[in-house]
């Protein structure tokens, strides 16, 4: 039963991506990012892309580097900050950005993967967040109904995963992967560590491997550190 | 003089009840992790995925795989939990998250919150600001009571655009402490240096004294 | 921080249920079934209750030992078979019946544990289970409007468990215990393993002790095995 | 001389391509597992949580945790993964299964099924069958063509409750094989022994034969 998932390399992961696609990116600020698969799309120059992920990462890290070449026509995030070339395209109208609250942005990615259209949420209702949104009432109370995402391609980044598929996370580098790695048509996974099928508890995968579909040992990983906070040793 | 932050922090750690599990924002509420009381055992959420979200790591011993909401480097305890981000905001909706403290920009005086954005200026984005108002049962901001030019953050209409509406049930400013009541801003504490009329001067909202007001004790 | 959850045993855990109380109870057949607690209530002869569960046990196990006492008004389940007494209860019309389909069981569980009121789904359209039901229709297909559990009480089973009410299951008795216990407004958990805080890795634990209110060490687990299929040894 | 229930299973098999996920219902389904074509690797799915379902355990090797979704217990493969049964109709619900084997009670020429209740006897319920037949986007019926008394159970409406409409995809009977196509059932094999009249009078829905009809290869 060993369906093998394995490509070589980044490079042979995204080859197929097609200018204009619509990707998800795992990661949360840049914990958790799948680091190679940004270095290859960056080194192939895929452009026009709409990028869903929950930030827009750093001037030099992260999606941040596909900014730097152009390659993003839209960004929809939670949270953009900390990104002068972002802050750039976008006040020059080079970048399009849609903002939707962090919950609902993991829910339509859960619903994508459960095969769930639409979901009901209270998050931004009487804000700008609800303007042209379809809404019902339940209980005295107004939700937005906000769509599953359909995006052709999910890139995460795992801690160990099996040529099935099989994915674990590490800490919170979990964050918005397992739910990204449900939600695309077509999932990459880089693995920090690549293990044959068996080496894996069943009962502790975080993302069980029919939700993938192309996995690859990364390899120098930088895991940069956004806020670096320490305390005195006792 | 006005509380210090440190003690905005310390006043709202006196909300805290054995058993709750909280979210703290960044800034101010930060820093009520610092007072919690003795005998009051918390746990600490961090809405990008953790459970009993524990200090700083030593030096030398940040892990950039283990992270807070604002990005900072934390440590784990014993009995943590790490989950994805779905299910993270999942139990904040649920209700299982029994006190959430944010700051903010403005607060009016029917509950409603602005702190995510400035029209003209950078729109940096909600994060999980929205979800969190929408959903936590028990809302507290920690705030300074006016903004650097001197005009009253405590608002009968919030200015900016909001992040929620009537959601709060309490803020704790520099100069005291306010419920949301149906009146308006009900002041039931105020810092021990700061009169009555000094609150009412800087208070644009509707604001209602309470019968048994007291100073703020720390 | 160190919240406590531990009670002293099933008996205590269950004391305050009141009769006519609906309570999910996690499990699939007889697998990963809350042995204890049921005993307890069976003890205690608590009744009138609506049982949510994706099965009413076998006729001597499970909820069948509640069925046999008469403490069940109504059962809220996908399957119902393999249970005399079961049968003979609906026949004569003691006992009320919903029966729901297993996918749309667990969803329900699962979006009242992330606080979502109604979910749309295609199973049953077009059949009895649709049947005054609310509909929706999205990219030209009809779905039923299916609510969030509201359910007073939870009971799972856990493999392992800490006193601050993290839970790991383990194989396939995982099943539904997850999700009621995020259901749940007071979720009671019985482990064959209760363990201190720290002794389970943070990034393997199932269900986070925030969704439990209630836990302890269960004890005599007879396990019982519905349809033993074994092939021969090589 | 129609196909056996094994024959039934082994014509089945070839739709098994590789690298598919695949969810067998109980009965003559289950018994596909055991004509995987070699070079074709496939995953199982059992809808209580299982991904990579294995075989039977050796005798005195039962684990009471370790079960399939008809209660048997089973073993799991390396590569195996367990999760709750939410996710796991999830992932039926989200396509990902390719292929989806069930019994029937009925089936009407424009792809309804009836396989979960018969009026006026004990109700057992529909277990994970809607769910399945719903989200499914293959859908292969295998069923005896005539009930115990000699019915057809290929109709053109189905006399039963239904578990889904217009969603099966191809029935393979004792008889032959029968695609769903607007012009109603297809019957692109039959069984070596077994005539198109044969096929025609124990057929009650719309049938049409193939032009390249052919015996069923076993």
């Amino acid at each position: 039963m060993s369906i093998n998932k394995v490509v070589a390399s980044a490079d042979e992961a995204i080859k197929d991506i097609p200018d204009g696609a619509t990707i998800m990116f795992g990661g949360f600020g840049l914990c958790g990012l799948p680091e190679n698969c940004i270095a290859a799309l960056v080194k192939k120059g895929t452009t026009n892309l709409t990028c869903i992920s929950n930030n827009a990462g750093v001037d030099d890290f992260g999606i941040g580097l596909m900014l730097h070449k152009k390659q993003v026509k839209k960004m929809i995030a939670s949270y953009v900050g900390e990104n002068a070339e972002f802050e750039r395209q976008l006040l020059s109208g080079e970048l399009e950005v849609e903002l939707i609250p962090q919950g609902t942005l993991a829910t339509r990615c859960l619903i994508a993967g459960y095969g769930i259209p639409f979901v009901p949420v209270l998050a931004g209702v009487g804000t700008e967040v609800a303007i042209g949104k379809e809404t019902l009432s339940r209980n005295g109370k107004e939700y937005l109904i906000e769509e599953a995402f359909d995006a052709s391609f999910a890139i995460v980044k795992a801690w160990k995963g099996d040529t099935m598929g099989n994915l674990i996370f590490k800490d919170t580098a979990r964050n918005f992967n397992p739910l990204m790695a449900m939600a695309g048509k077509i999932t990459i996974a880089e693995v920090e560590e690549l293990v044959q099928p068996g080496e894996l508890d069943p009962n502790m995968i975080h993302t069980p491997g029919i939700y993938v579909h192309r996995i690859f040992q990364g390899s120098h990983y930088e895991k940069r550190i956004e806020q670096r906070t320490v305390r005195k040793a006792n | 003089m006005g509380l210090t932050k440190e003690q905005i922090a310390q006043r709202i750690s006196k909300e805290l009840k054995d058993g709750y599990y909280v979210n703290l924002g960044i800034g101010i509420p930060t820093l009520v992790a610092n007072y919690i009381p003795e005998g009051i055992n918390v746990v600490l959420q961090s809405e990008n995925g953790l459970l009993g979200m524990g200090p700083f790591p030593e030096e030398g011993k940040e892990d950039a795989d283990l992270i807070n909401a604002g990005k900072q480097t934390i440590t784990t305890l014993p009995g943590s939990a790490i989950f994805d981000s779905a299910m993270s905001f999942g139990m904040i909706r649920a209700g299982k998250v029994h006190l959430t403290v944010l700051g903010a920009m403005e607060v009016a005086d029917n509950g409603d919150i602005a702190n995510w954005k400035i029209p003209n200026k950078m729109v940096k984005g909600m994060g999980g600001a929205m979800d969190l108002v929408a959903a936590a049962k028990n809302i507290i901001v920690a705030m300074q009571h006016t903004n650097p030019k001197g005009e009253s953050k405590l608002l009968a209409q919030c200015s900016l655009p909001l992040t929620g509406i009537k959601c709060v049930t309490k803020v704790v400013t520099d100069l005291g402490v306010f419920e949301i009541t149906p009146e308006g801003f009900k002041c039931v504490e105020h810092a021990p240096d700061v009169s009555i009329e000094e609150i009412k001067a800087k208070t644009a909202g509707r604001l209602v004294i309470a019968q048994d007001l007291k100073p703020v004790a720390i």
